[in-house]
């Protein structure tokens, strides 16, 4: 099979720093190839570049074997040459429909043909199995839909090369299951695919050549059914990795949370639910579950919602953060980009914005400094300088310096939305290991997260939502991928909605 | 759609409100000639308006427009005098005066936009200074004092704001197909879509192929251009232009836009909520002179306080907005 | 002529916001440049302010960088002019006040001025004359300043008794485009208006279009003010809508600076109070009263 | 740090180029005299500036600073006035006089920030409304004259304005203390992070459990408290308040703001930039007032020149920041 698109010898630095090292890589038409490595290994920058995004500090990206001089990604884009970014890149005040066909859009003579194009976004959306109105604004849609989105305006660019950064971190295995559709599809097609991912056994499924980065360098190549997953795990991180999630060796004490008849107008009804110390309560469902929007109400971010909560037997006001906040609640948000960090600030502002008061009235740098320390010790914040915006991290790092963040400002109950998306699998077990070191201090900690082993293998007790209801409750040893699908598909309930008639648990 | 109605209430209500109380005060308020005033007097600032909303959206501003609008009166008038011992006093000659004026507007609006995306300042210091500039020029080729158009021109040119099809006035219909072209391309034209998509997320839009700095471009250029056709308007009306042309039109302008809704961080575009805003500033003041008030020194305090009450309908959307 | 020492003469008036201002720039800046060729050893810096702060400043830097030897100014507002012009004079300036008085008596070695009571009160006459009473008449002011405040009290004062009923008083700002909005809406409001009172020939300007446009203009007549030359143009030909105008002459601030001017080339001490009356411009006089050079 | 400062250096390299070019026309312009004149009327706008940095920092907008300035000078006039005869004239007087002063202000930025918090309204749109308000209301108070303060306390209170310590009088000696704290306020407090993480992304300072509508509230009670201290040293300037008082003090400041390069969208504040921009402003004016220019009608033309190019030199920076 032809190579279609190259990289030969190409380095990238950004300031003085060097992050990629002599990368030669090659993409194959009808071919899928991932780029696997740690959080800030340089994948990201990889696929900029691919994509005419970035230029290379030295070296040369190759088209069809000759120099391909895209100056910038639109360029590329109008060769063929497709990025999904990590970062969200649409509008938020356009339509879904808007978005995909922004800068390409379907026109009869002057005027734009919204019809068609709400047709041809609707039927993109459709072969990608989701409801999502094309008519929607992107910031009225939760992160997951977004991320759908995203790879729909992908797909209606008709690519020879198309290059997706983390595409399924943000999407839950419904929405997987149609990406890989996709992807398979057009490895049929004969398009030349690049994705990179962290999560090991899509990898293992989608991928007909890997190759494996660290820190900026190739450090190992392969082709299908030549890896498995515990071998790539070893060739990223550089050592052996065992026993991915930590003992579940809870001693549950007494109730920390209590939340009662919890509702939000149009995403949660009447949820309730007791968090006690020393617990990891997971919450599972599928996309627009209400799972966000329950943990936002608890954290007082949910202006309109109703019902009682208490922390330690006194009640915490509703719908006031700052309440929420004293009582010891946060909730770390998967939405890091719009309402987790400040892109543009340095980390160590990002890091102590939530809890300044500890930091006395004249804020002390010094302090601030050490406390930037670290958190870059504890949770593995790979970064040039504390100045550097935190928008200029790899999306792991940003991930990594979130958590960092909400841990700071020493809470009681830690509410956790996708708490390892975009996180590399070394640094993933450093974070279920930090969480349950967490609950063993006696915190109550909810972890919300659409990676079913996630949360298997991190919870002691599982709530599923599903529609925005509290479907039921899984404990113990019959916390199952199967037990959790039932609940969360509705299975087995009276009436038949899309999902049910549409897919089978998996 | 469901969405953006009720969005759109909010001004059009404070808009009816208004019609209704200037009714109840006057009534000679609703008269086909009170009504045919008001319109036509909207025009002017109702033209810029349209022009500013695409600068707006897309995430600019210009506070020029005033001064503009000024200058190119007076460099018309100028070019019209010089213009009839050659050419005599006839149509033609108005024609090359109207010609003058959107040259001069379009060339007005391609300098801010040239400077804006070029040169990359910030679109209030580069509007903020032209606007200096050009109030200084017009007051500079005046001497200080008012440039009048000649008599005999004059008489010529002024059905051009006074006449029309009965009471709806040439500047009546101008700025009613402005507003519905403008309206048009905003919704319906890719220049509207980019212009949006650049007002909500620049970096997006260049990730999109959109050319960002064409598009910012344009919307300075079709801003200058509207600038230009309402001094083609404004000039018959009373002939003549001076230092004090069009001060404080960019602020009235640039309120009716927000008035209409559009954000003035940019993003969505609300041409016809902009025509709305602009009749709701044009109403208010009319209404002021019809009505016996307190006292004259007031009207600015009433002005203000159904400004802010206007907006207020638009309140309980954004407060549902902000998740 | 004496071959003096050189001096300089500072010059603060408004900036030409509207017509009036506007000819009163002119003519500074005329008899500027006529004065600095007749007489090389006199400089003369010239400031125009948009509100009283920047005057005082222009005021603080002529005394601080120009070292002035002579102040002629016109107090955008006499309050706030009135400490520091006294603070030029103590400083040993010879100091012309010009049109508005500052608030203290006795500051100026020189006043020239036009007459702002006279202004209305000609005006408020010429309306008692020729009105029935019960007749209506609407008023156009300008911006709302002291001296506008001055002009209509005088006006008012002139028609009291008269039995003319003033229906309405609106700001026009001094500006043609608000007179015109402003007149269209009286002529909306009231179906009936003997006269106008546009107390300003800008003003007048934009009144006359709104009239003209409502096709009213055998209805009622316009006093405007200050004699711009277009307006006594059109009275010298005996235009019915334009009977009169009263006189309020921009060129006051030429006599003031001529007179500064003199007080240093001329052996004669200048001192004293030049009050320039309003007058009635009428077709009879209108000539005297009309140039074709200036801009106002 | 180093990026900081190569982004500052810009206004500061043309407030540099600006006094030496004043030098140069005129050795007066260094002479103490003149520089006190200078510093001193920069007072007013650089106080009120200082405040708008603030508040354009965390994404808001302030247009009725000037209106508002003159209303203050007003009440405060009007207050003394009326006290005089009561307590006498002393410094009793003044200094309730000067509490007047500082209360109106802060209730006045009150009302901005929380129909701006509360009520959910653009700022543009409420400070644009009160604008016109406070207008009215000063021009009504002084029945379309000027109010001046009782000729007794004027000669006390002068010196508030006119002394000090030899050349650097009080208002220096204020606006140099406002501007330090200013400073140390923006990036050593809480109160300052919060605002830069507000106007930076108002969402991610909720999420954070920043206090968003009660910092974004105090914020204009800041400005407004300092208008009310500007108003404290204005008013023994003048001695007087009117409808003209203030007028484009709001123009003026937000150009300072962004010529000291705070971006008019928020998210980073530079309260010494600010000052920066606010002396260039007035040294323009005073060295136009230096040298005899071609004509004073011109002056507005030279000084948006300047402006302009006082941020051209900002421009490098940002066109690198856009990769
Ligand atoms: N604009 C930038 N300025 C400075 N450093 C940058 C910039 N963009 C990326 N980097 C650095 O380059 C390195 C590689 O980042 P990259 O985003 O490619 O990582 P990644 O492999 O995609 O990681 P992740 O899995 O976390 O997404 C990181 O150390 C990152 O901090
Ligand atoms: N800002 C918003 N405005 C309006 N609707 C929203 C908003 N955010 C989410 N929704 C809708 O609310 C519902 C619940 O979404 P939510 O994001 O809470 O689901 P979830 O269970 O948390 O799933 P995930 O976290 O995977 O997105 C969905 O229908 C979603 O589209
Ligand atoms: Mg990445
Ligand atoms: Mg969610």
């Amino acid at each position: 099979m032809e190579t279609v698109l190259e990289l030969s010898g190409v380095t990238r630095c950004f300031g003085p720093v060097e992050v990629l090292h002599g990368i030669d890589l090659g993409l194959r038409a009808g071919e899928v190839h991932a780029l696997i490595g740690e959080n800030g290994a340089g994948k990201s920058t990889i696929m900029k570049i691919l994509g005419g995004y970035l230029a290379p500090t030295e070296g040369q990206v190759l088209l069809d074997g000759s120099p391909a001089a895209f100056s910038s990604g639109p360029e590329a884009e109008a060769r063929g040459v497709v990025v999904i970014h990590q970062e969200f890149n649409l509008a938020p005040d356009l339509t879904v429909a808007d978005n995909i066909f922004l800068g390409r859009e379907m026109t009869r003579g002057w005027r734009l043909d919204h019809a068609a194009m709400r047709r041809a976004a609707g039927d993109l959306l459709e072969e990608l199995d989701t409801r999502i109105d094309p008519r929607a604004r992107i910031r009225d849609l939760s992160v997951p839909d977004r991320q759908m989105v995203e790879i729909a305006k992908a797909l209606s660019r008709n690519a020879r090369v198309l290059i997706m950064d983390e595409p399924s971190a943000a999407l839950t295995h419904r929405e997987v299951d149609a990406l890989y559709a996709q992807v398979d599809r057009l490895r049929a097609e004969g398009v030349a695919l690049m994705f990179c991912s962290h999560r090991l056994d899509e990898v293992a499924r989608l991928a007909d050549r890997i190759t494996v980065l660290r820190d900026g360098s190739v450090v190992s190549r392969a082709t299908r059914g030549e890896m498995t997953e515990d071998q790539m795990a070893t060739a990223m991180v550089g050592r052996e990795l065992t026993d991915f999630f930590p003992p579940k060796d809870t001693l549950t004490g007494n109730v920390l949370l209590e939340v009662q008849d919890l509702s939000v107008p149009g995403a949660v009804d009447d949820a309730s639910l007791t968090l006690h110390r020393g617990e990891v309560l997971g919450i599972a469902g599928l996309v627009g579950a209400g799972r966000t929007e329950l943990a936002e109400a608890i954290a007082g971010l949910r202006p309109g919602s109703t019902g009682r909560m208490t922390v330690s037997g006194e009640a915490v006001p509703l719908a006031d953060v700052r309440a929420a906040g004293r009582a010891g609640i946060a909730y770390l948000t998967e939405d890091r980009k719009e309402a987790g960090l400040l892109l543009t600030k340095p980390l160590t502002e990002n890091l102590t914005l939530a809890a300044l008061d500890r930091f006395g009235f004249r804020i002390d740098r010094a302090a601030e400094a050490r406390a930037m320390d670290d958190a870059t010790r504890e949770f593995d914040i790979r970064a040039a300088s504390p100045d550097m915006p935190a928008g200029a991290l790899s999306g792991g790092n940003q991930q990594k310096l979130l958590l960092a963040k909400t841990m700071l400002t020493e809470p009681q109950i830690v509410l956790i939305d996708e708490p390892t998306r975009g996180i590399d699998v070394g640094t993933k077990r450093q974070i279920y290991a930090f969480i349950r070191r967490l609950a063993a201090e006696g915190h109550g900690i909810i972890v919300i997260s659409s990676e079913l082993p996630e949360v298997i293998g991190l919870a002691d007790r599982v709530l599923v939502m599903r529609q925005g209801r509290i479907a039921g409750e899984v404990e113990g040893d019959v916390i199952t991928e199967e037990g959790i699908v039932r609940l969360a598909m509705g299975v087995g309930a009276d009436h038949h909605d899309a999902e049910h008639k549409n897919r089978e648990p998996a | 759609m469901r969405r953006i109605d009720f969005h759109l209430l909010g001004p059009l209500i404070a808009l009816i409100a208004l019609i209704i109380i200037g009714a109840l005060l006057n009534p000679a308020f609703l008269a086909p000639a009170n009504l045919s005033n008001v319109l036509a007097r909207s025009a002017f600032i109702g033209l810029i308006a349209v022009g500013m909303t695409f600068v707006i959206t897309q995430g600019g501003l210009d506070l020029s427009v005033g001064s503009m609008a000024a200058f190119i009166a007076g460099i018309t008038i100028m070019a019209m005098n010089a213009l009839v011992p050659i050419t005599g006093v006839n149509w033609g000659t108005i024609i090359i005066g109207m010609m003058v004026a959107m040259a001069g507007g379009l060339a007005a609006g391609l300098f801010n936009g040239a400077l804006i995306t070029r040169a990359r300042i910030e679109p209030f210091i580069v509007t903020l200074g032209t606007m200096g500039i050009y109030r200084s020029l017009v007051t500079w080729l005046s001497d200080g004092g008012t440039l009048s158009l000649d008599s005999g021109l004059r008489t010529l040119y002024r059905p051009v704001y006074f006449s029309g099809i009965g009471w709806i006035t040439w500047p009546i219909i101008t700025f009613a197909i402005v507003a519905i072209l403008g309206e048009w391309m905003m919704r319906h034209t890719r220049f509207g879509r980019h212009v949006e998509a650049i007002g909500s997320n620049d970096r997006v839009a260049r990730y999109s192929a959109v050319d960002v700095e064409g598009v910012r471009l344009a919307s300075y250029v079709l801003l200058g251009g509207l600038v230009g056709l309402a001094t083609i308007l404004y000039v018959p009306r009373l002939g003549s232009a001076s230092g004090s042309t069009g001060v404080l039109w960019e602020l009235e302008a640039i309120a009716a836009v927000i008035i209409g809704g559009t954000m003035l961080k940019g993003g969505t575009g609300r041409v016809w909520g902009t025509v709305v805003g602009v009749l709701i500033l044009s109403m208010i003041d009319n209404i002021l002179n019809l009505a016996d008030l307190v006292s004259p020194y007031l009207n600015g305090a009433i002005q203000g306080v159904i400004i802010v009450l206007a907006v207020v309908l638009q309140r309980e959307k954004r407060a549902t907005d902000n998740r | 002529q004496t071959e003096g020492e050189a001096k300089t003469i500072g010059v603060a008036i408004p900036s030409a916001t509207h017509g009036f201002m506007g000819g009163l720039n002119w003519h500074a800046q005329n008899t500027i440049d006529r004065l600095g060729e007749t007489y090389p050893n006199l400089s003369f810096v010239l400031a125009t302010a948009g509100d009283s702060a920047k005057m005082v400043s222009d005021i603080e830097d002529m005394m601080a960088t120009r070292n002035i030897d002579a102040l002629v100014v016109l107090p955008f507002e006499s309050e706030p002019l009135t400490a520091p012009v006294k603070s030029v004079k103590d400083a040993g300036k010879f100091v012309v006040v010009v049109d508005r008085g500052l608030s203290e008596e006795g500051i100026e070695d020189l006043y020239v001025a036009g007459d702002n009571a006279a202004f209305g009160r000609v005006a408020g006459q010429y309306f008692a004359d020729n009105l029935e009473s019960g007749q209506k008449i609407v008023v156009l002011r300008g911006i709302p300043t002291t001296l506008d405040n001055e002009r209509v009290e005088a006006f008012q004062a002139a028609i009291e008794g008269s039995g003319i009923e003033v229906l309405d008083m609106q700001h026009g700002n001094w500006n043609r485009d608000d007179a015109f909005n402003v007149m269209q809406d009286y002529l909306a409001k009231y179906p009936e208006i003997d006269a106008v009172w546009a107390a300003d020939d800008d003003m007048a300007t934009g009144v006359l279009e709104a009239i003209a446009q409502a096709g009213r203009e055998d209805e009622m007549w316009v006093i405007g003010g200050a004699g711009m030359k277009e307006i006594v143009q059109r009275i010298m030909d005996g235009d019915p809508q334009l009977p009169v105008n009263v006189t309020y002459p921009p060129a006051q601030i030429s006599a003031a600076i001529e007179m500064a001017a003199l007080n240093f080339v001329s052996s004669a001490p200048m001192a004293g109070r030049y009050i320039i009356g309003s007058q009635l411009i009428t077709p009879e006089n209108a000539e005297q009263y009309y140039f074709p050079d200036s801009p106002f």
